[in-house]
Parts: structure tokens; C-alpha cells; sequence
């Protein structure tokens, strides 16, 4: 589907995957996690094709998809309790979560279950999860959908944090990202 | 181990959350034994006769109905993408929601079985065998059901899918839990019958968390 | 139902209930001293039965409550479906384990009878049966108008369901007596012709109105307690 | 009349993109009935006794896992709620899914069923029996399911509570429906069954579209 | 949830939803459709409480969900036709669809299940058949979300078009839907 891409990144550059709909940004973002296999080509990280080992790369990955993978029945809280445990993080650190809940503004919302959220709120609560992943590596679809002003403010100075820290992150998007010395790849065709 | 220990969690407070859910899988299990009498007719003889089979058989049914949402719900709020992306193996992640799934399921059916069977005029040392070949029964139906619940992931109509797949594989299983009690009656083996049983846990226990994962992975794509 | 539109409003009925539920507790609770004295002491033992006559005391009343509790789950199915009263589905969440619940004793009871009368704790008798699946009938209201995350959306949906759950009685009730006598004649002794023995027949009654006032009284708590209930969840969800 | 018949023909032309998931509830039938030999053991004059109750137990079981999916996937795509916006009754569609149903589950079942009753040993005028009584009593199941899929639209296990809430309503047409073979048998009324059947399909038809309407209506809310 | 609220728009006009995440525009567009039953307030047509004839007011309107409402065996023609009919126009006429499909560019797409499509393809085809719905009144929830360039384009041009023939509009959106003299309704709390 996607043809003749190539491209690399440094730590602490974020990619914007942009282009019509269609042109199978939602599939790269999908390939790169190995959450499907491609039919050739090869993902290197530091050099080594990361497909010889998987868990590790899993390991430096934080994801955002387009569903958010939160638990209605859960609270905010629990669903990032149970987030940290199954990335293999036993005892998340209690200040770390309260931080990132505020930075969303989610603070008075964290022991609300999920399932009464609005569209916008659950995506935020999806964003704190990314944040406390603390992974080299941000995968994100689409990540402003549905935020409100304020939250896309959040989520701007989120990921500026995150690549000071060394981190990289790759968002597919339509809209601006709106972060200083971002890169931009376009796909092309569909529409 | 913390992130098996943590989705075992997970799924059993999801359960607590809700405990209706498990008592729908147990009321239907005594509604749908309640049918066959109404369906075959009333005399004592022929229903203590068939009492074994249709309690296995509503067994089997109540376990599958209530797989059909195993993985299925984390794979529409797209939590399946994160345990695809947890770093550690996704056969124990496998094991672990089967596991769930035995306890909220597997070990209140066979504690319930021999109270329904004593509506088919059963007498104590049958009942007895009962719960004990569910007991050891029911894990099986919970991995091979997983399988069957990872396999249709997707696929719609996935209810019916689900046991068509499941059924046939779950059948040595139904042979000899209701083989066992059959040979409780008619004075055959039954600690041989229920040495089959286990035998056919530890075999299933052995495979199907890797058919699981591959299944989901699968899915994922 | 007309005549207590009055009560539609919880807040209204709150006050009601305060009113009422300390003399109702006190009748119940006399009620029932006087009626165990008179079913397990005073009346005579059965010359066929023995001392196990006495459970028909419990048996017969839960049965009628059982019955009788689905006809109001109904009733009040109908006032929150067409006139949207508040409070009828709280009363019917509170009514519906009560009524399966004396429907449950009423088998269990049964149960326990059959086995020195039949020799055995069930046979597959249409009125039995006919119990069992209205037993069955309440596990899926209580199942349902608990199953939804909003449990207004559960209301409603269990309030459809007795709606049509109650035509289905009489056709369940119809249809199992006719399966039963096709298959088998009735071969279940039963006490009792027309006529009871007035030293049966009084303590009966009696339990039976007591029964009924204690039927009243937990729907009665239960509705408070489901009011509180609802108000927390709003209060939890405004917050 | 336009918008029921369009409804019809569009949830016969998406079982016709998809034949399989027709076959899967047909394939569910022949395996669920396949287990009770298994489970209860291959006597002739047992399994004789029991086929009608346990091949109408069966289509039971196979109509209801066919309707949990009834209503959930045009709840679930968004397409429930433009039936709600449609400027004409409610009631129609709900009873054009369920038409589309029985077309798609009801009828292949009855065709079906006297194949199966051969393996049970049934003699030609008893398996003509069964598909009359299946042709007849299969609409109301599908009502009834329906009433079922709808009101636990929304609700979490909805496999199981449906069968929960659908079982005890269908136990008429279960009664008269496997009764009236066993009339046949036993030189009973055979005639009369079958009206009794029809009756509680008329009566079905004439109340369950209203319910079925109100309970979409609030699940949309 | 929503409480003290009151508008009035006149042909011609799009209103606007905005506010914080979990303000109740969604909740607002549901109860103006009849999907939830308020629990106060009144809504009128021409002077009218439309709650007296539903049918007829359902019949005005058009709506766009967070749900696209498309079956995803069928092609995108396929569930255009079973739309219309559904809403009982028996042959929708040839041209006017081809017109609406050209106008989302998604000429080349109509014979494709629709399940195969990316999330702005589906968005495109549910807004064609809005547009072909020929309704008085569009309620659109976040219209804009998942559409590329040209499509936002092409979906401003249709809503101009929509409100030029005397229609009227409400959207819940947290862009910006550019279109001239759009009033703007702010939905307050909530975040
Ligand atoms: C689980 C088993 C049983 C169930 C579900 C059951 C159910 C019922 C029901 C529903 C009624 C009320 C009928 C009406 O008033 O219309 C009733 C009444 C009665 N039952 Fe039972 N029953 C059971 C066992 C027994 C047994 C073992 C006996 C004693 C031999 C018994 C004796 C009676 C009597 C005496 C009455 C009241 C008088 C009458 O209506 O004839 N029941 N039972
Ligand atoms: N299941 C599928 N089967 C066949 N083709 C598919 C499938 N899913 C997606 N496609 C096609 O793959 C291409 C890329 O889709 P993808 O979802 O990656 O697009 P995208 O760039 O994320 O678009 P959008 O901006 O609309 O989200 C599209 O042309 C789409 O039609
Ligand atoms: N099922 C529910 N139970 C309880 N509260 C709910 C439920 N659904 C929504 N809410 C609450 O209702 C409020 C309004 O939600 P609504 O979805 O209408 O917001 P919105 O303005 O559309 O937000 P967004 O911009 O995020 O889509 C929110 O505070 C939300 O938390
Ligand atoms: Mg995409
Ligand atoms: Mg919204």
C-alpha cells in the first residue's frame, strides 16, 4: 500500500505524518509497532532491525491509537494503575501520575470510571498514559483529535518535554502539531 | 509475573465491578437445563438417565456464551494494542485472561451443577462426581474457548463462530466428564475417566496459550 | 395505581414512608409472633402429614407474594413507561428481589415438603414448573435493570420487559399445565379437597397477611434505600 | 411500506456478502445436536425418545446466538440511531429486522432439522412433523429474540442475558413445538398443538414490534 | 447536565457548538434529534413544540454522529441508496448522488466496501449522505474531525450551499468551520 518511504530520525525530533486521507498513515504508524508486519522494508533502531527483538522495542514504545484502550468500567486512575503494571512497571510513582494528570487537567476527574467521559476528556486521560509510559518513543494517532483548546495547549507542551528529554515521538495528523523544529512527512496519494 | 498477576487482577475487578455478569452466566446455566425436561417431558426415569450428559452439555454451552467477550472488549477499547505492546510475553497475557475467566465461571458452575442435579433426581454420590469432573473439566473449556474467542476476534457473528470452533474441540472433554459419571452408574472406571480429564487440562494447558497469542497477534493486524 | 399518583414524587413519598414504616414495622413484627405461635404450637399436626404440614404455612403465602409481585413489578412498569413516575423505578428495583425472593422460598419450601411427601425434592409437575420459570422470569428483570451503566436506561428496559413478561404468565401457566397432564397424570398427592380444616385454615390466613405486610414493608425499605441510593450516584456524578 | 422493505432486502444483501455467518448458526445446530449422543451415550430407544425435544432445544439455542448481533451492529456502526430518524414507525423496522432474521436463520433450521432427525432414528412422518412445527414456531422465537437483543442493547454480557431473558418466554412455543411430535407419537392431538403454535405466534407478532420499538427508543437515549 | 440555555436561528444560519471537552455539545445535539429526552426545556419549529409530531421533525433533519451510521459490507453506494430509501425517498435520482459523491471526491471510492476505508474516507461518505438527505436542518457532531484539506474545503462549500437554499445548521465542532456568518453558541464549565 505504501510505497518508497525512507526516513530517519534524532533523538529529540518529532515526526508528522501528514497527508489526504487515506494515504495509509494510520497503516505506517501501525507497521512501525509491529502491529502489522510489512511487506518489506526494515525499521532500525540505533542501527539494529528492531523485528530481531521485539520486546525490547515494545519496551521503548508508548502508543496511541485511534481507539484509547481505556477500560469504561475503570477509573482514570486505575486505568493508568493498570497501564504502568502491564508495561512491567510494578509500583508507578504516585507524585509522577498526579503531575501528569494535571498537566491534562484531569486532576478532578481521576477516580471517575471512564465510561462517563466525553470524547475529549477520554482522549486526554489516553495522553496521560503516553506521558507516564516514559518511552523513548511516541507513537500517535492523530493525537488532537477531539482536545479542546487548553488540552491541545497540554498535549503541545507534553510532547515538548518529552523530546528535551531525548525522547522522538511520530504523530500522524491533520492538523498543525504546532511544536518548534518538527519534521514533516507527507504521504502521498488517496485522497 | 507482575503483569500476569496484574491482568489477572484487572479482569477479576472488572468482574467485581459488575457482579451481575457472572450471575447471568450462572442463571443461564440453570435456565437452559431447565429447558431440556420442558423440551423431553416430564418422567423421572428417562431424566435421570440423560441427567449427566445435559448438565455437561449446559456446562459447556454457559462457559462459551460467556467467552464470547473474553478478548473481545479489549479489542475494541483498543487495549489489546497495549498488552500487544507490553513487553513481556503475550502467552502469559493469554493465560492470564483464561485464568480470569476460569475463576468467574469454570469454579461457580461446578459448585452449582449438583444443586440442578438433584432437580433430575440424582443421588448424592453422583452429584458428588459431578462437581468434581467440572471441577477438573472446566479449565479446559476455558483455554480451548479462549482460543476459539481469540481466533473469531473480528470476525462478526462471532457468537455463533465462537462455538462452532470451540464445540468440536471441546468434545473429548464432554465424552469423559459425562463418561465418568456414566461409569460412576454402571460401575465402570471412573478414576480412569477422570485421569483423561486432567490429562486433557495439562494438554490444553500446554498449547493453547501459544495458539492464543499467535491468534491475537493475528488479530492485531 | 391512580389513587397513588400522589406518591409519584420520591420526595413526597419519603415523607409517607416515615410516617408509616414505624407502625407497619411494629404490626409485622407482632403479626409474625402471633402467627409462628399459632402455625407451630397451637395448630394441630396433620394425621397424614405430621408436623410437616406446618411448612405449607410459609409455602402457600411466598407463593401468592410471588405471584403477586410480578403483577406489581408490571403495574409499575406501566407508570414509569407511560406517565414517567420517578419513583416507580425505584420501587420496582426494590420490588424485584423481594418478590423472587418469597418465590424462592416458596420452591425452596416445596423443595424441602416434596421429599418426605414424594420421595423425592422436584418432580417435573406443572405447577412447580410454572413457578421455576416465573422465578426465572424475576432473575431476568433484576439481571437487566442492573445490566446498563446508566440505570435509568436499566429501568426501563426491565419495566418493558414485566410488561411483556406478564402477558407471557398466563400462557406459560396454560401451556405447562397442558404440557404436564399430556405426559403424566397427576400422580402428585395433594392435601386437602375444597375444604381445609378451620384449625389450618386460620393460622394460614393469618400468616398470609402477615406475609403480605411484610412483603410491604421490605419493598418499602428497600424503595428508601433506593432512593438514597440514586440520589448519591447524582450527587458523585455532579461532583 | 418503502423504508420496511428497504430494511429487509438491506440485511438480506449483507447475509448474502456474508453466507457464512447463515452457515455458522446452521453448522451450530448440527454440532449442538451431535453433542447430546455424545454426552448422554448412543441407546437407540433413548435417543428416539428425546430427539424432538432436544433437535427443538437446539434450533432454540442456534436462533438465539443468531440474535445477540440483531440490533447490536447498527448500534454499534451508528445505523440505529438513523432508524430513529427515519419518519416512519419505529415498530416497522423493528419488525423487518426481525422478518430478515427469521428468513435467514428460521427457515434454513427447519429445513434442516429433519435431516438431522434421520440420525436420531425418527420415522418420515415424524420429521415431517418437525419441520412443520419449526416452520410455525420459529417466527415467534425470533420476535421474542428480538425483544431480547433489543432491551439488552447497550448492556454488558448481552450473549447470556439475552438467552436469559428470551428462554423463559420462548418455553410456549419450546412446549408445543416438541409436544406436538410427541403427540404424534402417542397418538395425541396433533392438530391442536399446531394451533396452539400459530396462536402464540400471532400473539407474538402483535406485541412484541411495540416493545421491541420502546426499547430501541431508549436505548438510543 | 446542561442547564439554563436558549437560541433561535433563522434560515440561513449555522450555529456553532464549542467549549471545553465534556461541556455537553453532544448531549445538546441528542437532545435537540429526540435521542434523549431533556429533562426540562422545549424545543420549537416555527413556533411549534416539535416533540408534538416527532415524525415530522425527524423528517427535517439530517444527522452526523460520532458514529458514521455506514454498514461496512456495503459499498458506499449501496449505503447511500439504503439511507435514502430508509428515510423514504424511494429512487433517489442518479445525478444528484453522482453530484454529492464528486463533491467528496469520493467518485472513484463508491464501489468500495466501506469497511476498507481510512477514518476521513468514512467521514467523507457519511457527509454525503447528509448532504443527500435534502433536510431543513443538519445537526453535525465535530464534522471537520478526521477530514483532510480539500475535504474540510469541500465540506465548507457543501454547508454554504445548504444554508443559501434556505437550510439551517447546528454543529458541534472545536475548529473552526469558516463559514460566513456563522453564529457561535459557547457551552460553559466542564474541561
Ligand atoms: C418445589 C416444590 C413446590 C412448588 C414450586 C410449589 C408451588 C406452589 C404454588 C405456586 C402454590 C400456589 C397455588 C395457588 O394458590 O394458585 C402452592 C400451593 C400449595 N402447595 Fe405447593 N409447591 C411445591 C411443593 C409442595 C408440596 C411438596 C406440597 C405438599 C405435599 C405442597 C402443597 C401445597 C398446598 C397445600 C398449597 C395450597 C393449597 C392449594 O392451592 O391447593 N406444595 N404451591
Ligand atoms: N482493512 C482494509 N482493507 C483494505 N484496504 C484498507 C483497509 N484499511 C485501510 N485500507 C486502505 O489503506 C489505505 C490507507 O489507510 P489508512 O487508514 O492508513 O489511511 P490514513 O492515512 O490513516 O487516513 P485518514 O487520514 O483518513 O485516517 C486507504 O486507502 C484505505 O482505503
Ligand atoms: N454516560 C454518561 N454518564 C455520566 N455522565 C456522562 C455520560 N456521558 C457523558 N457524560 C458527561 O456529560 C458531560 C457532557 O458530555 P458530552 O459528551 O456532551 O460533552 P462534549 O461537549 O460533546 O465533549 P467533547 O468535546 O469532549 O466531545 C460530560 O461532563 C461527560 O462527562
Ligand atoms: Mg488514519
Ligand atoms: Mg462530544
Amino acid at each position: 500500500m505504501i510505497e518508497r518511504l525512507s526516513f530517519g530520525l534524532a533523538t529529540g525530533e518529532v515526526l508528522a505524518l501528514v497527508g489526504r486521507n487515506g494515504s495509509g498513515k494510520t497503516t505506517l504508524l501501525r507497521a512501525l509497532a509491529l502491529l502489522v508486519r510489512p511487506e518489506a522494508g526494515a525499521i532500525r533502531w540505533q542501527g539494529v532491525d528492531v523485528t530481531a527483538d521485539p520486546e525490547t522495542w515494545r519496551g521503548r514504545l508508548a502508543w496511541l491509537g485511534h481507539l484509547e484502550g481505556l477500560k469504561g468500567d475503570l477509573s482514570v486512575a486505575e486505568n493508568l494503575r493498570v497501564a504502568e503494571r502491564l508495561r512491567g512497571d510494578a509500583s508507578p510513582d504516585i507524585g509522577r501520575v498526579e503531575a501528569a494528570l494535571a498537566a491534562f487537567d484531569l486532576l478532578g476527574l481521576a477516580d471517575r470510571p471512564v465510561r462517563t467521559l466525553s470524547a475529549g476528556q477520554r482522549r486526554r486521560a489516553a495522553l496521560t498514559r503516553v506521558v507516564l509510559a516514559d518511552a523513548a518513543v511516541w507513537l500517535l494517532d492523530e493525537p488532537l483529535n477531539a482536545l479542546d483548546g487548553p488540552a491541545q495547549v497540554a498535549f503541545r507542551v507534553a510532547l515538548a518535554n518529552h523530546l528535551a528529554g531525548g525522547g522522538l515521538a511520530i504523530a500522524a495528523t491533520h492538523a498543525d502539531l504546532g511544536v518548534a523544529g518538527g519534521r514533516t512527512l507527507e504521504l502521498g496519494r488517496a485522497g | 509475573m507482575s503483569g500476569f498477576a496484574a491482568l489477572v487482577g484487572r479482569d477479576l475487578r472488572l468482574v467485581w465491578r459488575r457482579p451481575g455478569d457472572v450471575a447471568v452466566v450462572l442463571a443461564f446455566f440453570v435456565v437452559a437445563t431447565t429447558l431440556f425436561p420442558l423440551g423431553i417431558g416430564p418422567e423421572a426415569n428417562v431424566l435421570a438417565r440423560i441427567a449427566a450428559g445435559v448438565l455437561w452439555c449446559a456446562a459447556l454451552f454457559s462457559a462459551l456464551l460467556s467467552l464470547d467477550r473474553l478478548f473481545a472488549a479489549d479489542f475494541e477499547d483498543g487495549t489489546l494494542d497495549l498488552l500487544l505492546l507490553a513487553p513481556w510475553p503475550l502467552e502469559l497475557a493469554a493465560l492470564a485472561k483464561c485464568c480470569a475467566h476460569w475463576i468467574v465461571t469454570g469454579l461457580p458452575l461446578a459448585a452449582l451443577a449438583p444443586v440442578l442435579g438433584v432437580a433430575f433426581g440424582l443421588g448424592p454420590e453422583v452429584l458428588q462426581a459431578l462437581a468434581v469432573t467440572l471441577l477438573v473439566g472446566t479449565p479446559t473449556l476455558s483455554l480451548i474457548g479462549g482460543l476459539a474467542a481469540a481466533l473469531t476476534l473480528g470476525a462478526r457473528k462471532s457468537g455463533a463462530l465462537l462455538a462452532l470452533l470451540a464445540l468440536p474441540l471441546c468434545v473429548p472433554t464432554l465424552i469423559f466428564g459425562a463418561g465418568a459419571i456414566e461409569a460412576l452408574a454402571t460401575g465402570g472406571d471412573f478414576g480412569a475417566h477422570l485421569a483423561v480429564l486432567a490429562a486433557l487440562a495439562l494438554v490444553a494447558l500446554a498449547t493453547t496459550p501459544w495458539a492464543i497469542a499467535a491468534a491475537l497477534r493475528q488479530a492485531g493486524e | 395505581m391512580a389513587d397513588l399518583h400522589f406518591l409519584a414524587n420520591p420526595a413526597r413519598y419519603r415523607r409517607f414512608s416515615q410516617r408509616v414504616l414505624p407502625g407497619l414495622s411494629i404490626a409485622t413484627v407482632l403479626m409474625l409472633a402471633v402467627g409462628l405461635y399459632l402455625a407451630l404450637i397451637q395448630s394441630p399436626p396433620d394425621y397424614q402429614q405430621g408436623d410437616t404440614v406446618r411448612i405449607m404455612f410459609v409455602h402457600v403465602p411466598s407463593a401468592w407474594l410471588g405471584m403477586a409481585g410480578y403483577a406489581l413489578l408490571a403495574g409499575l412498569g406501566a407508570s414509569l413507561l407511560v406517565w414517567r413516575h420517578p419513583l416507580a423505578a425505584l420501587m420496582a428495583r426494590a420490588a424485584a428481589p423481594v418478590g423472587a425472593s418469597f418465590t424462592a422460598i416458596c420452591l425452596l419450601t416445596g423443595a424441602l415438603w416434596g421429599r418426605p411427601m414424594w420421595g423425592a425434592y422436584w418432580v417435573w409437575d406443572a405447577r412447580l414448573t410454572s413457578m421455576l420459570l416465573l422465578f426465572f422470569l424475576y432473575l431476568g428483570h433484576i439481571a437487566l435493570s442492573r445490566a446498563y451503566d446508566e440505570p435509568e436506561r436499566g429501568d426501563r428496559a426491565a419495566a418493558i420487559l414485566a410488561l411483556i413478561g406478564v402477558i407471557n404468565l398466563p400462557i406459560i401457566k396454560f401451556s405447562v399445565d397442558w404440557w404436564n397432564t399430556l405426559h403424566q397424570p397427576a400422580s402428585v398427592a395433594r392435601l386437602g379437597g375444597p375444604s381445609i380444616h378451620p384449625s389450618i385454615l386460620l393460622p394460614l390466613l393469618w400468616m398470609a397477611v402477615t406475609m403480605f405486610l411484610l412483603f410491604v414493608l421490605l419493598v418499602m425499605l428497600r424503595t428508601d434505600t433506593e432512593i438514597d441510593r440514586r440520589r448519591l450516584d447524582n450527587a458523585e456524578a455532579q461532583a
